[in-house]
């Protein structure tokens, strides 16, 4: 057993480097408004270029084939320097898995290198208005056609999906068959013929997801992951690579209680607040370790996925509470903590509720019997 | 001793709850949050009495009447008035008690008729005017005087859409005086009671909408009221309201005795943690569709989060529980 | 509506004077041991005979016919005198309102007076080893016999039992029957031939309950409280009293955070425990001022009663936990405020677990549906 | 980077393991407490190693190895073992640094072989000796000397019923100068670490017992596992615990460097925290039986209430971890 990041430290030294010199002086505004989304997008395709954005890819596809520890230590350097939020992580942290899980080579080099580029930025399209955690329930559809597929139905808060380009998530193809049962994965243009997007303002009325009218959009074959049918089994991979690190890198927390941490001096260090601040502080670094523990594991982590994901969305409210209690009479002034607040509160209702994933601790981690009725 | 509201009290609160539910204020919170300032429901509300609730029957008030006012408030906060009526009450306990016959003949009549919004800051404990462009007349209360106050610059953006904070600067000077600290404390402690009777009417309006959407919202195959993670969630928000209530209007009773800023300090921290707790759960329960800002909870939810620490954050209440010797 | 408690003063000063003459000087051992036990008895005698152990009944029974008013004035002065604890409760607070309720004016007039005079000291026999939460499940028998009936079976965690003379609880008296029905309410000594009183160590080692084990221990008819086989509605009117305010008057939180925040100032007002005191302290006066209310309206408060049990007994718990920190390094050591630590633990737990009050309060105040299964 | 036990150490805990299930240590807890200073399990686990981890190698031991005293010292909370071994283990690394070769010569040989059993007091972090009646020797360290120490009086005891803890006053003065405050602060900082370890390891067999208990009782007709609530409240604990233990293994790999006293705390907090909701909920789900002093858990529950403010209570480590300057 040991921590020793000797190995990476070249790397690590280069990341550091380059983002010093690139990481602009100035936050770029909201991703979730209009230009905002175009400056991020342009700080994507610079971190494409040099092959940063997706680090854990293959060089072919436009990463660097970093190690899950170089890529912990790029997003440790990559939030420490305040870089700017992931546009791409959509596509980058769940479309990707499933793709080098479930895709054609013609897939993966026609989709990829584009996205490590910035040049196409994804939404998911996961929700509908009647299947929300309970993802069995979708109902819109994939009808069979000459060469394709044709869509229709409704999607609902597709994150990012007011400005990206493509869209992923799952559809009935086969009518008769029951919930997990008889659906197909696949990829569409946000442009297409057919595609209606409503943007849907969030807490902050900013425009961070949207709702998707899709009437008889025409999907070619190519565009399906893995078989017709198995979108279920499909999408599941993805789903647990969701609720483990990628979507949530320890560096994120990392940067985000050291600035906490600062923040609390710069307010005169209130000893009321001192132990809410130290919690935040240990917690990250918990999460830390547990993300080494996690990459020096060889077994599958399986269901205990679930268990970083309740931590790291409780752990990133908790903190940006403390933050606004810092701030105390000025918390409800729009600013970067409070944008970060609203944020934080969609982890512990999205990628499963957290009482949803209490439910898969409890039964698949700790053997507890299910209730005798469905779902649960 | 009877702890509960009287058939009168209660009549009141029905009374504001029907105008307020005719009124339909959450399309009336976005056109306030969009700039029109509108005075309709104002005028409506000052019809009912509400704005004579501060201001004494010299001025054409009803004398001060902390529980009514609490009834009131409670109503307003559980549709979520917007507009700056907690600030136009508290200025005029300021008027009221500040020791200046003309300056209170000025504006109480106009306050208690609905005629006159007011702004209000006092730099320590209310740093900024709310909606002060709604507003015939900010004060601004420092040390020993009062001055009406300008905006200087433009307005903050709260998390709540429908609050506009304003940095204001002195204008001319209203009155002054040993009398000016005290109508402050107590304008003060009146505007921390009335921000606590908005708290627990927005938990409870955020309580009732979403055991709603838990009997009716179906996941799994069932309706999400039925899980037990739900129903826990639900019920301690409805224990943390049900104990806040009584400390507000055991607070309100308190008016006139030692006791009055120590236990609207306590009914604050009450309130703010258990209307805080509803719009989280309000949140957990509705899922995405409570994090959208078309979805009209989330005014609530919003508005919740910013009086949280308006008026005094949770600390400075709780130190002025302990504060006191005993 | 009003506050006003100047008509009750003259009692509240008679009782505050009275008290302050009669109060032990240093603190009675615990009454959960034997000598404590002795001394608690020595106590309640002493109350009884000015008619102050149980102040809301009426003179006829050795009580002073309070009114609920006078009753919560009456437990405010008690706790804030520092006077014992009440090892009479049992038989005051859950065997009298039953008798009230059921009773026959046979059973006030021979039961009451000796309680009230602390001549008579009541344990509860609810629970059994396959019957805690789920009282419903009970399994002691109660069998017909000439001029009575014959108790078998085992009850557990039958509070004062170790020290107390009689008990009451429920038997199933019809064994066909099942669950709620078929069961009796019935009084029994802990003396009578067939009873062994096993007494159990709580956290802390002293017994403060103890398993019965009956073995054809008669009863006659006239300690049958209610009809035979109705016990299941004779016992819930108690239980709805104990989860309300009688079982944890407001007057005991007063009295205990008022000593937090003694302690806390006198181990220097630590800024970092100061927003919890404050908590405490402000809790227990929202029970105060929530016990106002209750006694103030005039309808039934029904399952709202969990919502004060819910309540009462995580106050207890935390300000408990709050006085442990205040000690620090000394937490651990014996002492009252640990003796208090280990008696709140027991308040989430008994008389219905907070779980359980959490889905009354959900399912019976607010009308979320039951879950369709048995119980819940 | 390899954040993981190697086989040789999981076969080590798992070594220690099997030790102590067939000890049976519920029973010896009991005698322990009831003042029975029987030395078997203390061979026992001197045989197989335990107390040679704080011990250098030229004084008989394996040198210190912080990795292997917490894969240790999780084992021995798991089981709840009594007496001071944390004392002892603290004591080994404080002689073994004081720069006082004799004195480390004549104790240090034997704690490694389990003939010594040692308690501590450093007057501002330790204030009583655990278990000084059962010691061959107690230490007190003050400043920059070392004492034996004697016991005064009669002890104090402790919720945990194993814990007895004795003030004590200076007898013989054993070792002196300015390597005894880096000696003492090194030892506890390995005590500090050793008591997290316990920790988590008390808490593990909680969850585990409390999940066993869940699946078998029942009431109203099912398993109580089945309830939302028992599961929440299980998996909650279970989180808990998964994010200490990196803790205190990520602190036993910092040992030597400047972070290790930060790191110490760090792991402390979270271990406490963690086994203190582990005992909470073990208490709460187990219901009344979980209350009494003859079910075995509640020993366990006991030593963890114990354990959380000895060795610095959360709050000084707490500050400790935040007083660092970065």
């Amino acid at each position: 057993m040991d921590l020793d990041l000797s190995p990476v430290e070249p790397f690590q030294a280069e990341v550091r480097a380059w983002l010093r010199r690139n990481v602009p002086a100035t936050p770029l505004p909201s991703l979730e408004t209009e230009a905002g989304f175009t400056a991020h997008r342009a700080w994507e395709r610079a971190l494409g270029a040099e092959r940063l954005s997706a680090v854990s890819w293959p060089e072919a596809y436009g990463g660097r084939g970093a190690s899950p520890l170089e890529w912990l230590v790029f997003e440790e350097e990559y939030y420490a320097a305040g870089a700017p939020g992931r546009v791409s992580q959509n596509g980058i942290n769940l479309l990707a898995p499933t793709l080098f899980a479930h895709g054609t080579t013609e897939q993966l080099e026609r989709v990829l290198p584009p996205m490590a580029a910035g040049e196409v930025i994804w939404a998911q399209a996961w929700s509908e208005p009647g299947a929300g955690s309970d993802l069995a329930a979708l109902r819109a559809t994939a009808t069979r056609v000459d060469g394709g597929w044709r869509l229709n139905g409704q999607k609902t808060w597709s994150s990012r999906a007011a400005f990206a380009d493509r869209a992923f998530g799952l559809f009935r193809s086969d009518p008769a068959a029951e919930r997990h049962r008889g659906l197909t994965y696949l990829m569409f243009p946000l442009d297409a013929e057919g595609v209606t997007v409503r943007p849907i303002g969030r807490l902050d009325g900013r425009p961070a997801f949207a709702e998707l009218f899709l009437d008889d959009v025409f999907v070619p074959d190519r565009d399906v992951i893995g078989e017709p049918g198995q979108g279920w089994a499909v999408a599941m991979s993805t789903a647990g690579n969701e609720r483990g690190l990628t979507l949530r890198s320890p560096g994120r927390f990392l940067a985000a209680t050291d600035r906490l941490l600062a923040l609390w001096r710069e307010h005169g260090a209130d000893p009321l607040l001192r132990d809410r601040v130290a919690d935040a502080w240990i917690k990250a670094r918990a999460y830390r370790l547990k993300g080494f523990e996690t990459i020096s594991r060889t077994d599958d982590i399986g269901a205990e996925a679930s268990v970083n994901k309740v931590f790291w969305s409780e752990l990133d409210v908790e903190l940006h509470e403390t933050a606004l209690d810092v701030l105390g009479p000025d918390a409800e002034l729009e600013g970067d903590w409070l944008e970060g607040y609203v944020f934080s509160l969609a982890g512990p209702i999205y990628a499963g509720t957290n009482e949803i994933q209490r439910n898969v601790i409890a039964e698949r981690v700790l053997g507890l019997p299910r209730e005798r009725r469905v779902g649960g | 001793m009877k702890f509960v509201l009287d058939a009168e009290q209660r009549l009141f609160g029905e009374t504001l709850h029907k105008l307020l539910t005719e009124t339909g204020t959450p399309a009336l919170i976005r056109r306030w949050a969009a700039g029109d300032r509108d005075r309709t429901l104002w005028t409506a509300l000052a019809e009912a009495g509400v704005f004579t609730l501060a201001v004494p029957e010299r001025h054409d008030g009803a004398g001060l009447l902390p529980v009514e006012l609490v009834v009131a408030l409670h109503e307003l906060g559980r549709h979520a008035v917007p507009g700056p009526i907690v600030e136009t009450l508290a200025a005029a306990v300021l008027l009221g008690e500040a020791d200046d016959e003309a300056l209170g003949a000025r504006w109480l009549p106009r306050i208690a008729a609905g005629e006159a919004v007011v702004s209000l800051v006092a730099p320590a404990v209310v740093r900024r005017a709310l909606d002060a462009d709604a507003a015939d007349l900010t004060l601004l209360v420092d040390g020993e005087e009062v001055w009406s106050a300008l905006p200087e610059g433009s307005a903050v953006r709260s998390l709540d859409p429908a609050r506009r904070l304003f940095p204001v600067v002195a204008g001319e000077r209203l009155a002054a005086g040993p009398a000016v600290p005290r109508a402050a404390a107590a304008a003060y402690d009146l505007g921390v009671l009335a921000c606590s009777a908005q708290l627990v009417g927005l938990g409870r309006a955020l309580l009732d909408t979403t055991v709603v959407y838990a009997r009716t919202r179906r996941q799994f195959g069932r309706a999400i009221g039925e899980f037990q993670a739900v129903k826990h969630h639900l019920a301690n928000v409805l224990t943390g309201l049900e104990f806040a209530r009584p400390l507000v209007y055991g607070a309100a009773l308190s008016f006139g005795s030692p006791d009055f800023a120590r236990d609207v300090s306590a009914a604050k921290v009450a309130a703010s943690d258990a209307a805080y707790a509803a719009a989280r759960v309000a949140l957990q329960v509705h899922g995405a569709i409570g994090y959208t800002d078309e979805y009209d909870p989330s005014l609530w939810i919003r508005k919740v989060r910013a009086l949280h620490s308006a008026w005094g954050t949770p600390a400075e209440h709780r130190a002025r529980v302990l504060a006191v010797p005993r």
